[in-house]
């Protein structure tokens, strides 16, 4: 497929004639809008897209793109895009999902994906929580955490999806923060790029049932102490005055202070989002606070065949030297007459 | 070596004539059982006989060699007459070790022919086999016409001079068997020795020894004096005259995948997830990419549905294939075809159950779970294979219902039809009938409407299959309830109603389309024997053979469960009785009570086997009016 | 503020009595309907009238303020005779605002008392409710008694000095309309009173505020010219003396299973992935762990079944819980406990369907699922709750029945008794029946001989529940077909077929148990009325009316639908017809058709909401023999 | 729970009167041997060990296997193994599976096993195809593998399995090749002694459906250069002559030879089986051949708490503190009395 020449289009364009009934408030309205200036900026237009998605809160995310859509069925989505990616490769895929849809019911289909690295852009809303069922945990929540569901507490350890994806194969890891605009711009426009599975995590805030789950990394006045925006090639700065640094020593990462212990940028990590070597997006996929800044922006970005493409070469390729005589085939190599 | 020359030198020994010769073959799953049994099925057919087959596989992969859980066994009923069934009991018993006499010796008839390799009845082989003495000489084995024969050692001496090693000379001795039985019933070898040539074509030492064996099989009988005649199975003279080949319901249902796919127009999207007897649905779809067939193999059966489905969605042919646990598992998302509407085939390739159950043995006990193993008022299309050839013929029609109702199609196969085997007519690829996805294309069709996903067609209700990548024919499905017409989301109660009746209405009038109901015997009388898939030909044996003993017996095949035919509950009102033999604890039985009120009566034996036509012939006679 | 003062202050307004009341609250999801309704209801049952709910959800979690999606409704019939249903339609209709109206105002009774929150009726308000002009003053609510009551401004003024936020304020305003309403049915505040001072215990300023607001609401009744008369229901008489308390479907399910299983000995397993309308019941196990409640919120409901049919051999009580989707993805992993002969316990709340389809509304379309759909003959027990109260009750038989037969099974409830309440009578914990595990504890109870997992008792034809960590005790099961008595796996032909029978019969047992059916009404006459689940209410309610009619009609609960009990059949024979209403397609009415032969006749109607008693009485009259 | 001293027992007690049925030549009877040694080793009776399977060859294991014992369904031996281990911890339990088992069907139950970290060993007979359904590819099978489901070649990019479960969270990672009963005794101990999820994956040759899949690395003669046995608190060398090792360099690992380039034992990676940071464990997870031997042993084994004993334990604190009074419970906060 080699792609239509961008045409120019308006958020506007992907809103559709449907009420959006997430709850006032809700962080998936900032990330519903991001993504249709995403789509916007990209100039494809919407009848040669198609969004899918499981069941949640964020897996309403459909009805609101006039695009083609399917909400389908809880922690099914990255099974029925494979199907329609492999069917259709010339409509670009963006699957919306939940913590507890692609991580609890559906992590395996979630694994598969990354695995085959079907090219699809998957949205995690991740709000490390049940949104439509009310506020049970799931598995983002923290250990300890109380809900409906666990009213002395959780005992599950939770995944980190980034790390999750990264362990399955993940060619392409991006992660922003509902409230962060600028980045999810920078992190969709990379993930519209990309030729296999782009997998996003997305921080975003349940305001009813897990409210202020990220302010810790999301609150202005702390995002860019507790956080880390990756760019490829630069090196890894982060602080309200872009003081403060990360190195890695070994396998492990180190923060410390520009200018202090004669440190320099020159010391920082430069952030290689193409290394084929997946060790160290591993480790960017775990870094997190209060010691380390969360990383933001494009952990990874590689590129491996894309498995529709490949399943669709095969098909050609044999289809190409091979005649399709279905008198043939009904034949089979031994027919006889009778009469 | 000559096959010609085997075939044309004339026998000195006399030979007898039979309508019909059931044979089973039956050894170590090691012992290219399955293998000997098509090729002899293979010259069978070729030489104008009708036939049927019956596999029996074991579970296992490869029990120990000798032990009774690694028994493998291949029956064929080959006849100068038209056949319906593998045949109830065998008129020849070929075994390759007492384990395989164990196992198999109550499926030969008495005064049967049974043909065993002495040299596999050690003291070792015995006693896995859980005999005490050793039956080919200890008189237990009298009621049989007996044959040991030194097969292993046979073999060997055939190929002495080849220097191969003794596993690959025991690996020959199959070939020894299959030259014996060939010589016995006068079958032509010049198949088996092309497949030889074929298989072994980069191995000239093998292809030598086999040959070799096979021969020396074949001399073995005429030469020796154990058996002092052979005999004949004319060619069968009321079959219908066209061009023939040999066919497993498997791979029928794989062919009628991909022409209903051709015909349609329409890609062919294949997901499944690998379960004993589906499997080679897979194995076949996935050699036949010139068609255009996408194969997927996925992580697991729900993905493998939701796959097709998704495939569905974007205008390729979506269909999936497992068996009952599979179905099981793929049942929610079955539901989401029913909602969106979407076409899609479902072949449930039935095994004994529950749970794991009899993984290689065949059952039709999953079709309630076809028709009500979903949540909600869930309705599909539900048909069911008769015989491995009708495979063809029943795939096909999946795809044009499903195509043409937006409808989710069950398709029931079983074991016995799967892995069985019979002469299929070939049909002429371009007469058969066209299948018109009639895809919404264009926003032109709309003249300015807004686009309804869910308008109505007003013969078969069907909403539209809108062409994805489309300008203006941007829509969004999903599993919540829809409004009619504009499919949006809907909680309004008068149209849940509205959509339940709709949803069973859709598949109700596929009924208006099917043929009237055939009947085989009078139109009314004492007794109706009512079966749906493998049983019909066992059942419709039977029906034949009292007809002709003067009963009033009649035998009506169900092909279609969802939506039964209109004609049915008339039908059924027409005899004294009503019979529905089933290898189920009565499933059909309980639907014809349910639909029509009426006391119809089962039959059951579910033993993982096919019913057999005496058996069956046994429970009509029991359940005629006095 | 003086709670007892508010009950004490004699009204100066004449009272009217009335036998029943049906009122319905009706509001935006951020409104607090279900905790106005919740509370009105336990003030009304403490005063001892009795009481039903019917809670009426919406499917968002919080659609935008105003709009139709964000609706949510509660109705309670409390009545000075016992009943058995929320009731028909409303006397009484609370709207928060003009969406709520919309939505709403059909269930409300022509003439019947309609109070509006006027200030909710801005022009923005009314355009999201698609009014084009403003209801409460043109003309169009004529039909009812109309009050409109400045809610939110009277709530504002009750709370000037308090310093609350606008949206603090907006939030007591549901305690204004409770306040109005206790008066006007002269509820006794002192619950209400009592739960406003624990919820804000450390929120004086709130505490304050909401208790301000509900005294505001109650004088605004007592001192406004607009309410002329209150309205008394007395206490109900003709309720069984006792001690009651309120209680909801998915609570009294969850005390079943902590009763059985504290009265069996055994800790419960309870494994879930939570879905409406089935998560309270985790979340009420959840808080229980001082019973030795075990949770397990798993990653799907897959891994939920699976994980207590591993307690379940580890000697606890396994118990699961879902709604339709979830029951569709666990039939294979029942499967594997039918097969395995352990005691498992499923609760399926039904809801809408057909896929996701109306997952806040009621339905009972899984019956065939429950009873069908697995692969394989794959029989369960399966029993259905008839009212919220009555959910105790049948938990609790389910797990002794699951326990004492080890036997999967499925208890089905539905959205409208999971989350309805009514009066419960409790019984007396000490009183409850044993349930006694009769594990297999110890080897010498073998008396030497093998250990055989698949021994039966002869009565129940169970086999030994196994105590695990035992020595002498060891033993594997699985999903493979089993030998009888040995458990070992076996692909023989006559035991598969004999186990096929040995587990439906193991089912069919359970039918000798079972007390005698109670028909009410004349023994046989013209119409018999058999029900299963929620529709028991509306349908005997129904059907003693027109028995005071002088209707010859008779009414059947079925609580056991597999097995069906053993007189059923001779009951149904009694009746010139048989009419089986139910919320789905007509599920029931094919099981008693195939039972029975018998042309029994459904009534449906499947639209997320409850049967009324109305349209059952005219269901019945249609059907009645001319 | 308290471990009960250990008795004395032999492998022949770990027998059962069921016949084998895998076919001749198969690995599976090798691993089998292995662990009926390591149980005797250790010493706990068959009667306080359960083994939980799915379906498979492999996961015809309990019936060999005389404990207590399971065969259940495919993929759903973790859910099942889980919800036995919580309702009793007093048993070991020991879960058998194959790569299509546990990584296909069943890779949801295997990763949220893992996260939880349920006190369960589980033996991953990883032979790079399905078995029991007679030779199709697996999610472990090499990218082009041509099976009976992929007579062109497969499209699908594997997993490697150590890295999955690294991903998600695991706490102990094994490795061993069928043939190799040494490591496997030591493996199977070291995961015996382990509380939580202890994972291994053991190399395993089908040899009727993929036989030699690991002959580039089982086969005596090139075992000692293709692989490397790590040891706790050990450098790591290899080679026939041990010349060999393996060194970080940052986050990349190299091989050396000992004595060239100025290079020695000093020089090599200390294996530290217990580091807490998991991003060495996933280095060595993926680590392979041709360029770098294969880990074999321990590569991780980092204690933390069992799922199983938190949540009894959470039930048991509950219960000491509240009294569990059934007619307390019935009543609820407010009934009310009647006549
Ligand atoms: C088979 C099935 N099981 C359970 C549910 C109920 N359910 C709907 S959404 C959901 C989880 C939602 O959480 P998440 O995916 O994190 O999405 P969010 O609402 O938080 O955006 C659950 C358990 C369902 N719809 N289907
Ligand atoms: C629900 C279900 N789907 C499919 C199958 C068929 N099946 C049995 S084992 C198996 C895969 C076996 O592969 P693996 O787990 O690698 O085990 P191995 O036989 O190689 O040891 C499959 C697909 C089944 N039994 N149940
Ligand atoms: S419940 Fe939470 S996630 Fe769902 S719409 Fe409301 S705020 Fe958003
Ligand atoms: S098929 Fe392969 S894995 Fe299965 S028993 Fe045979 S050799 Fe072993
Ligand atoms: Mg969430
Ligand atoms: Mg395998």
């Amino acid at each position: 497929m080699t792609a239509p020449a961008p045409v120019a289009l308006k958020p506007k364009d992907f809103q559709t004639d449907q009420d959006v009934r997430w709850c006032p408030g809700c962080g998936d309205y900032a990330i519903l809008a991001a993504v249709q200036r995403a789509l916007a900026k990209q100039g494809v237009p919407g009848h040669l897209i198609a969004t899918v998605a499981g069941i949640g809160c964020s897996s309403r995310f459909p009805y609101y793109m006039n695009t083609f859509g399917f909400h389908s069925i809880h922690g099914r989505a990255p099974a029925i895009a494979t199907g329609l990616k492999i069917a259709r490769p010339d409509l670009q895929i963006w699957m919306a999902t939940g913590d507890g849809d692609s991580l609890s019911i559906g992590g395996n289909h979630f694994i598969h994906l990354l695995r085959r690295n079907v090219d699809i852009k998957v949205l995690l809303f991740n709000n490390r929580i049940y949104g439509l069922t009310k506020g049970q945990y799931s598995p983002t929540s923290e250990f300890g955490k109380k809900t409906k569901s666990t009213p002395y507490g959780s005992v599950d350890h939770p995944f980190k999806p980034a790390a999750v994806a990264v362990g399955a194969e993940a060619g392409f890891v991006g992660r922003f923060i509902d409230v962060d605009a600028k980045v999810g711009a920078e992190v969709l426009a990379a993930a519209a790029a990309y030729k296999g599975t782009a997998f996003i995590e997305i921080y975003q805030n349940c305001n009813i049932f897990n409210d202020g789950a990220w302010d810790h990394l999301a609150v202005k006045e702390v995002r860019a102490e507790q956080t880390i925006l990756l760019e490829h090639g630069q090196p890894m700065l982060f602080g309200a005055n872009r003081d403060k640094g990360v190195r890695l020593v070994g396998t492990r990462p180190q923060v410390f202070q520009l200018g202090h212990d004669g440190l320099g940028i020159g010391d920082a990590w430069v952030h290689d989002a193409h290394d084929a070597d997946p060790v160290r997006a591993f480790l960017l996929a775990r870094m997190e606070g209060p010691e380390f800044p969360t990383p933001m922006g494009v952990l990874r970005s590689v590129q491996r065949p894309a498995y529709d493409e490949l399943i669709n070469a095969q098909v050609a390729e044999v289809a190409a030297r091979k005649p399709a005589d279905l008198q043939k085939l009904l034949d089979g190599p031994h027919p006889w007459l009778v009469g | 070596m000559d096959g010609q020359g085997l075939a044309a030198a004339a026998s000195h020994k006399p030979t007898e004539t039979r309508e019909a010769v059931v044979i089973r073959f039956a050894g170590d799953s090691g012992d290219g059982i399955q293998l000997t049994g098509a090729q002899f099925t293979a010259a069978s057919a070729a030489v104008g006989n009708d036939t049927a087959t019956f596999p029996d596989f074991p579970a296992e992969i490869r029990a120990p060699a000798g032990t009774l859980a690694g028994v493998s066994g291949y029956q064929l009923h080959f006849s100068s007459r038209d056949i319906l069934t593998p045949g109830d009991r065998a008129d020849v018993l070929v075994v390759m070790n007492p384990a395989a006499l164990a196992a198999h010796r109550r499926w030969l008839q008495r005064n049967g022919v049974l043909i065993a390799n002495r040299d596999a009845f050690t003291s070792k082989n015995l006693a896995m086999a859980g005999y005490a003495a050793d039956p080919l000489s200890d008189g237990t084995l009298d009621e049989y016409q007996l044959f040991c024969v030194d097969l292993s050692r046979l073999t060997g001496d055939a190929l002495q001079d080849l220097g191969l090693s003794s596993k690959e000379v025991e690996r020959c001795k199959n070939y020894f068997a299959l030259g014996l039985v060939f010589w016995l019933f006068e079958r032509k070898p010049d198949l088996v020795l092309r497949e030889i040539d074929q298989k072994f074509a980069s191995k000239p030492i093998l292809r030598e020894a086999n040959l070799r064996v096979f021969r020396a099989g074949w001399d073995y009988g005429e030469n020796t004096e154990l058996f002092r005649i052979r005999y004949r199975v004319p060619a069968a003279s009321d079959i219908a005259p066209g061009r023939y080949r040999s066919i497993s319901g498997n791979e029928a249902t794989a062919l009628g995948l991909v022409a209903a796919s051709q015909k349609a127009g329409l890609a062919l999207f294949y997901g499944s997830y690998p379960i004993t007897p589906a499997s080679d649905i897979l194995h076949y779809l996935a050699g036949y990419k010139e068609f255009g067939v996408r194969t997927f193999q996925a992580e697991d059966e729900i993905a493998a549905v939701c796959a097709a489905i998704g495939a569905s969605f974007g205008n390729q042919l979506g269909v999936t294939a497992t068996s009952g646990p599979g179905i099981a598992l793929k049942s929610e998302a079955i539901g989401l075809a029913v909602m969106t509407e979407l076409p899609l085939v479902i072949v449930d390739v039935q095994r004994g159950g529950p749970s794991t159950g009899l993984p290689t043995k065949t059952e039709q006990a999953d079709l309630l779970q076809a028709l009500y193993g979903r949540n909600g008022e869930c309705p599909v299309a539900v048909l069911a294979i008769q015989s491995p050839a009708d495979a063809f013929a029943c795939a096909y029609e999946a795809c044009r219902i499903a195509v043409q109702y937006r409808v989710p199609v069950l398709l029931l196969s079983d074991g016995s039809i799967a892995n069985g085997a019979e002469p299929w007519r070939i049909p002429d690829a371009a007469a058969l009938p066209a299948i018109d996805p009639a895809l919404l294309d264009s926003a032109e069709a709309l003249n300015g409407e807004p686009l309804q996903p869910y308008a109505r067609d007003p013969e078969t209700l069907a909403r539209p299959w809108i062409k994805l990548g489309v300008a203006g024919l941007e829509h969004r499905i999903g599993g919540i309830e829809k409004w009619d017409k504009t499919g949006h989301i809907s909680y309004d109660a008068a149209n849940h109603h509205a959509m339940v009746k709709l949803r069973q209405a859709k598949v109700d009038a596929i009924a208006k389309t099917l043929p009237p109901s055939a009947v085989t015997g009078p139109d009314s009388g004492d007794l109706l024997v009512v079966t749906w898939g493998s049983p019909w030909g066992s059942a419709l044996t039977a029906v034949l053979e009292l007809q002709a003993e003067g009963k009033s017996v009649a035998h009506l095949q169900l092909r279609w469960l969802s939506p039964l035919p209109a004609d049915v509950g008339d039908i059924l009102g027409r005899y004294k009785r009503v019979l529905v033999p089933e290898i189920n604890n009565g499933q059909l039985v309980k639907v014809l009570r349910a639909a029509y009120a009426m006391d119809c009566q089962g039959y059951q034996r579910i033993a993982g086997q096919p019913l057999t036509v005496g058996e069956l012939k046994a429970a009509i006679v029991e359940h005629l009016p006095a």
